[in-house]
């Protein structure tokens, strides 16, 4: 596979160019794959306890509809940012995945505040994670995904500033294309957050 | 090598290990020995389980004997054995026939499923409430409004439902002469129905692991007929509609004395007492003391001295009597009894 | 290819579907089915017992989106990633169904 | 094959930190093999103290408390920190030999799930020492399993098993990669090895089902430790949240189990009978398909837990399915076995008597799987007896199997044949004395987990033989450990011992780091074995001899799970210092890890000549 252009030229999709990068895509996205039944298990839990309040605040009482939507919002257009990043990756163009990626971990970081404010508001109102099974269940799902998010953040500022020194290669493009999937996934898990947590919430109990 | 001799003298050893075994299962406690319908129907379940699972065992054993034999390589042997891919026609046949029986063993499976979660009400059926504690066991009959511990009195040949549940972790509650376990789970309520067809003693368990004393939180049943049963309930609801009676010989109105100084706070006697600790409305008529020690003074005795030597981890604290205390309480809870 | 196979410049993109038109488009569309579960709750626009399917599915459709679209599972050389996270899925769903209906029993 | 790959030379490395530091999958497996025996020891010393309690009524050999903190330990140990262990030291001893790769896809990752397993454990049993064991059993059911109930020791267990658990996932998920991209030219799915395909599917079934556990664990850990009420009834918690995520787990992790054992019956069998595999393909598909059907069964540990008739019903006639496919697996082996010259060294005596004994345990197996019925089996002896007839007969002695095979690939010397009959002869015997009259004293009303049993009940016989059949158990195992010692002076293995079929005998024994000189071209199922009938000496070489490129050794891996270590001491002990310390370590290390990247090093072609491999 290496010819003497590889250093000068990268190959095309150059995160599946060696056999490394492919075993690391293919791990990852077995990773997924258990981070599916990961999360799932929390939503499984969640669904069981949504009701349970034992006296504290329901959901009903809590969510805001504006705050989440423009959670979503940012989310969503971080996805989609991190999906230009990817694209420039495959036109081999490290400032422009630089570019992207900095918007992507910029929106990200406004996802956390957000969802830090909305956290502390609620402990304001009594909703804590000892309040109730409801609320125990709540911030475990809620917050294992936030967890996520900020493990993504620092992944990838971590991948954009090694990438400052050793350019993009057959070795960092995997990497960056990597950390993509994983934002996505993230997104994908948000989408079924924001419904079954807080829209399903705000309907209330009685259905479903 | 001697290997297969010695395999099958090995087998033939459980052969008669089995027989043994079987053969002194105790009626009280087996469930090999069934003593009403819930449990014969899943006795009848567990032979027919049973013989078609013997008789696919012994399939395999004989072809499995056959093989070792016929094709042990023998000594000098040559030549390299035909290398067979597969035959269509022997994989299929081995997966039909499993499947065939599963569908015989399924159907009464089905069946006696859904007929053991029947639900009867009052009108049918005598409705008891168990509730589980670390680590005995609390019976009442909301329907007679009478209330006792460690032994279950039960009317022969009547359909009992039960609504079980537990007031700290998770029990179950087993009869295996009468059929089979259901959880109490805290927090919920299980349901399950019994009869018991013969009069007498049996012994009931606790098969979730809940603790320290998991092994000693048994119970027993006492099942008798219509009359003496009805007789039993006039007896304690008499007794627990008022405050329990007063102790008439000197020892024990000491030891009543005591009792209602220290114990009432858990135990209730007749229509007055704490609910922390068993009912002991009817102690004197109890098969076990703590459903284990039998039921003698110097057991009772002995519990009242140190009940954490008895049963470890229970949540009777000891009290610390000395031996006169101890006397006289158990002078005064030799008269608890309704009989 | 024959003569310019060691040319790496004229060598065609083996994806060929990777525009980014594509990737707004699903945006778009993610926009608009996260807009419609949005209102359907906020509004009540249809009936209260249909809701929950209703935005549940959307969810679904959502989730397929993204990850077909932009993670590119719909692509060549990803069957792995197919089978790992629909079997995920699967027997997840089969867990989550059972929550539902028999944990509080 | 990276293109900043250096030229340097093999590092020297020696003794103790070579050891630490390897990502060589075959010293991986030795360590992985070192470790799961000790706690092989452990969790059997741990039974034989069950047993000696047992074996009269209302005797006093350990105490209550002690008891439950015994069985629950036995268990957790036996399932996470032996068995597993042993079954991830074969696959990593003879997965990439059998699919003829270099190495697995991570080695890295391979050695940091080894030391994650590793510290996992070692955190769960230093918990004998700080305070008590965790006394809930092994399947740590809620409420008993919150403070309330039990001591400090529920928490080791679980961030023991979190950290474990964790070292596992990645083990597996590093096996799915290997056999999916890792395989050498010629070697399709349908001409894997059949312990190669049980390793797959063992494998995907670790990476689903392994969630569900962390899930539980997590949520019993915030109930424990953060003031959490997931199963606390009196705050709407539910406690049967917990049993279905242990189950969900656990019940693909009996498959986990198991599934090995039958790849490793399958070549064994296959190997001293002269024939191949009967049915190859139908054996494949029978283990995918009780991988699949693993999935949808979990329910069977919870019939008496009050579900009601209709889920009690689909999940019984589901379980029973699964008898379908092993039944498959049963005949195909006996009919390998048909019309062949079999042989009996020790590994194919253990394989032998799997067969009849694991066929016990799975008929008992679909009894319990009989709802009805198993309100009386459940919770009972009968269930006890039910697992260990396929754990013990039958993973148990297909792990001995395996060991007795493979030991000479993997250390290089022959195991004593006459010390491995009596240590088959003592073990199997035993086995049985202990664990078939457990059936009936479960019939007979013994519930299990319990620290005594009172006189007059009738128990006292079977439970007396049960005790003495342990010592036969443990004379083998003692024995066992005898042939080690005497076949680490016995004499040297020749590459291809047992005449073998598969591409590991190919190799010298044991093999050189690089494994295959040059990747070996397959050309059919059992693939050495064609090549021998096609009378070729070797395998025919599918690239030309060149520099190999080689993982460098790292210590990352072992200070990575001291990291996780360290931290979990300090979520129990609720000291954050301490667990920001640890979780420092561990991700300074996966910083480390992701900035630097490794070169490897290339081992010359010369230098492989000079190994004395043709060219
Ligand atoms: C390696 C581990 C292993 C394996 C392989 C199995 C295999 C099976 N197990 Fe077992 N099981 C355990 C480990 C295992 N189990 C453990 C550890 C527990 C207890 C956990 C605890 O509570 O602590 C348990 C408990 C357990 C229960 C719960 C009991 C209870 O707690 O009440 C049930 C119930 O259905 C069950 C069923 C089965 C079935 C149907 C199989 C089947 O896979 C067996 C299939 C095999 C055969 C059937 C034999 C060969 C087939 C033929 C020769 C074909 C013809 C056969 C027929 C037509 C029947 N098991
Ligand atoms: C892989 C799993 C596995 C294995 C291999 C075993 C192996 C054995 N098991 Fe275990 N067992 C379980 C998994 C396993 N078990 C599980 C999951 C439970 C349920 C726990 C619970 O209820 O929570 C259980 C429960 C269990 C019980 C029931 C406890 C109860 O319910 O009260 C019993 C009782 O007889 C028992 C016995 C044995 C015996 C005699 C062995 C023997 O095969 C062991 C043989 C090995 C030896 C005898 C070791 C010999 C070596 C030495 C003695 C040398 C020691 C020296 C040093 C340490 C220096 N086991
Ligand atoms: C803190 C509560 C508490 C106090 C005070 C207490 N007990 Fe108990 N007692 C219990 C509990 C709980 C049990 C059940 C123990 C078990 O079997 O696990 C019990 C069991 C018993 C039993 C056996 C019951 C049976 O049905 O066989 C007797 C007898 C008994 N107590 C007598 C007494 C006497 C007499 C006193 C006072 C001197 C007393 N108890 C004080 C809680 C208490
Ligand atoms: Cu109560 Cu065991
Ligand atoms: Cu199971």
């Amino acid at each position: 596979m290496a010819t003497h252009h590889a250093n000068a030229v990268l190959p095309d999709e150059p995160e599946k160019a060696t056999l490394e990068g492919k075993n690391k895509i293919l791990g990852f996205w077995l990773f997924l794959g258990g981070e599916t039944v990961l999360f799932g298990s929390l939503f499984a839990t969640f669904i069981a306890l949504r009701d349970q309040v034992n006296g504290g605040p329901t959901s009903q009482q809590l969510f805001d509809m504006p705050l989440v939507a423009a959670a979503t919002l940012i989310l969503l257009t971080s996805s989609m940012t991190s999906v230009m990043a990817t694209l420039a990756l495959h036109k081999k163009n490290l400032k422009m995945i630089q570019v992207w990626l900095t918007i992507t971990v910029l929106l990200g970081i406004g996802f956390l505040a957000l969802e830090i404010y909305e956290f502390v508001h609620y402990v304001h109102e009594g909703h804590k994670i000892s309040t109730s099974a409801f609320g125990s269940a709540f911030y475990t799902l809620v917050g294992f995904h936030g967890g996520h998010v900020a493990f993504g953040i620092l992944w990838i500022i971590l991948l954009q500033l090694s990438a400052v020194k050793k350019g993009l290669t057959v070795v960092t493009a995997p990497k960056f294309y990597l950390a993509s999937l994983y934002w996505h996934f993230i997104d994908v898990v948000w989408v079924f957050i924001f419904t079954v947590v807080y829209l399903m919430g705000m309907i209330g109990g009685k259905v479903g | 090598m001697k290997g297969w001799q010695q395999f099958w003298r090995q087998l033939s050893l459980f052969g008669l290990l089995a027989l043994v075994l079987t053969g002194c299962g105790k009626d009280e406690l087996s469930a090999l020995k069934p003593s009403g319908p819930v449990a014969a129907m899943q006795y009848d379940l567990m032979k027919l389980s049973s013989a078609i699972m013997i008789g696919v065992f012994i399939v395999v054993m004989l072809i499995f004997t056959y093989v070792l034999i016929r094709y042990r390589k023998r000594p000098g042997q040559q030549g390299i054995p035909k290398q067979v891919e597969g035959n269509h026609a022997l994989e299929i046949l081995w997966t039909v026939i499993p499947f065939l029986l599963l569908i015989v063993m399924a159907v009464p499976t089905v069946t006696t499923g859904f007929a053991l979660h029947e639900e009867y009400p009052k009108e049918e059926a005598l409705q008891v409430k168990v509730t589980a504690h670390q680590f005995w066991w609390e019976f009442e009959y909301p329907d007679l409004g009478v209330a006792t511990a460690q032994d279950l009195v039960l009317p022969v040949g009547k359909k009992v439902q039960f609504h079980l549940t537990s007031a700290d972790v998770m029990h179950a509650f087993w009869i295996p002469a009468l059929g089979g376990k259901i959880d109490t789970n805290p927090g919920q309520e299980n349901k399950m129905w019994l009869q018991a067809d013969k009069t007498g003693i049996f012994y009931g368990k606790c098969a979730e692991l809940c603790g320290a004393s998991h092994a000693l939180m048994d119970f027993k049943v006492e099942v008798m007929d219509q009359a003496a049963f009805d007789k039993w309930i006039d007896g304690m609801k008499g007794v627990q509609s008022k405050d329990p009676a007063v102790a008439t010989s000197p020892g024990a109105a000491q030891g009543q004395e005591i009792f209602n100084k220290s114990c009432l706070g858990c135990h209730a006697v007749a229509g007055k007492g704490g609910k922390l600790g068993p009912n002991l409305t009817n102690f004197a008529d109890r098969e076990r003391v703590a459903g284990i020690l039998e039921h003698t003074p110097e057991n009772v005795a002995k519990w009242l001295k140190d009940p954490q030597k008895e049963k470890t981890g229970n949540n009777m604290p000891n009290l610390n009597l000395d031996d006169a205390q101890v006397k006289a309480l158990v002078e005064y809870m030799s008269t608890l009894s309704v009989k | 290819m024959g003569a310019h196979a060691h040319n790496e410049e004229v060598r065609k993109p083996k994806v060929k579907h990777d525009s980014p038109k594509r990737h707004v488009v699903a945006f778009i569309g993610s926009l608009v089915l996260t807009a419609l579960a949005f209102i359907a709750v906020a509004y009540e626009v249809i009936p209260a017992g249909f809701t929950v399917p209703f935005i549940v599915i959307l969810a679904f459709v959502q989730a397929f989106f993204q990850l077909f679209v932009w993670m590119h599972m719909d692509q060549k050389g990803h069957e792995y990633a197919r089978i790992s996270i629909f079997a995920g899925l699967f027997f997840i769903l089969a867990a989550i169904i059972v929550f539902i209906f028999w944990v509080w029993v | 094959m990276s293109a900043h790959a250096s030229h340097a030379p093999a590092p020297k490395r020696s003794g103790l930190w070579d050891w630490l530091t390897t990502v060589d999958h075959k010293k991986i497996a030795i360590l992985y093999l070192i470790a799961g025996g000790i706690f092989f020891l452990a969790g059997g010393f741990e039974a034989l103290l069950i047993r000696l309690q047992l074996m009269y009524p209302e005797s006093q050999v350990v105490g209550a408390g002690l008891f439950n903190e015994l069985i629950t330990m036995h268990g957790t140990t036996m399932i996470f920190l032996a068995v597993m262990p042993v079954i991830f030291a074969l696959m990593n001893a003879v997965v990439p030999l059998q699919i003829g790769a270099r190495d697995v896809a991570f080695p890295f990752v391979n050695a940091l799930g080894f030391w994650l397993f590793f510290f996992g454990g070692l955190l769960l049993n230093t918990s004998w020492f700080l305070g008590g064991a965790p006394d809930a059993g092994w399947t740590s059911y809620t409420t008993l399993a919150l403070n309330q109930y039990s001591g400090r020791g529920v928490d080791f267990y679980v961030l023991g098993l979190q950290i474990a658990g964790l070292g596992t996932l990645i083990g597996g998920i590093n096996f799915l990669v290997t056999i999916i991209n890792m395989r050498a030219p010629g070697m399709t799915f349908m001409r894997m090895p059949m312990f190669t395909w049980a390793s797959f599917v063992t494998s995907g079934l670790i990476l689903f089902a392994f969630p569900a556990i962390t899930v539980g664990l997590v949520l019993l850990m915030f109930d424990r430790l953060f003031g959490g009420n997931f199963f606390n009834p009196d705050a709407g918690g539910n406690v049967i949240i917990w049993e279905h995520l242990f189950w969900i787990f656990g019940h693909p992790e009996v498959y986990i189990l198991i599934l090995p054992a039958f790849g490793i019956i399958s070549e064994v069998v296959s190997t001293f009978s002269k024939k191949r595999l009967f049915g190859y393909s139908s054996m494949v598909f029978a283990t995918a398909l009780i991988g699949f059907l693993g999935f949808m069964v979990w329910a069977h540990h919870m019939f008496t837990t009050g579900l009601g008739a209709i889920a009690n019903t689909l999940f019984g006639l589901a379980t029973m399915l699964i008898a379908v496919p092993t039944g498959i697996k049963i005949f195909n082996w006996l009919l390998t076995m048909w019309g062949g010259q079999i042989t009996f060294p020790t590994a194919n005596l253990w394989a032998v008597g799997f067969i009849p004994t694991f066929t016990i345990g799975g008929m008992t197996g679909v009894m319990l799987a009989v709802p009805p019925a198993d309100y009386q089996y459940h919770d009972s002896y009968f269930v006890v007896a039910h697992f260990h007839y396929v754990i013990v007969g039958g993973l148990v002695s297909g792990l001995f199997a395996g060991l007795y095979y493979w030991w000479p690939k993997m250390f290089g010397k022959m195991l004593n044949e006459k010390l491995g009959k009596w240590n088959f002869w003592t073990f199997f015997i035993g086995f049985h004395l202990t664990f078939f009259p457990q059936h009936f004293l479960g019939l007979m009303g013994m519930p299990r987990r319990v620290y005594t049993f009172l006189k007059g009940q009738d128990l006292d016989v079977g439970n007396f033989i049960s005790t003495i059949g342990v010592f036969g158990m443990t004379i083998g195992t003692i024995l066992f450990l005898v042939n080690v010692v005497v076949s680490a002076k016995g004499k040297r293995a020749v590459a291809d011992p047992w005449d073998g079929r598969t591409l590991e005998w190919t190799i010298p024994s044991p093999p050189p780091e690089y494994n295959f000189a040059q990747t070996p071209l397959v050309r059919g199922l059992d693939a050495f074995w064609i090549e021998k009938m096609a009378g070729n000496k070797g395998m025919t070489p599918a690239e030309p001899l060149g520099d190999i490129h080689m993982p460098s050794p790292s210590f990352l891996p072992f200070l990575m799970s001291v990291g996780l270590f360290i931290a979990g001491y300090g979520f129990m002990y609720h000291n954050y210092v301490v667990v920001v310390i640890g979780l420092l370590v561990t991700f300074g290390c996966m910083f480390a890890r992701s900035v630097k990247d490794d070169p490897g090093y290339h081992i010359h072609e010369d230098e492989i000549e000079e190994k004395g491999v043709k060219a």
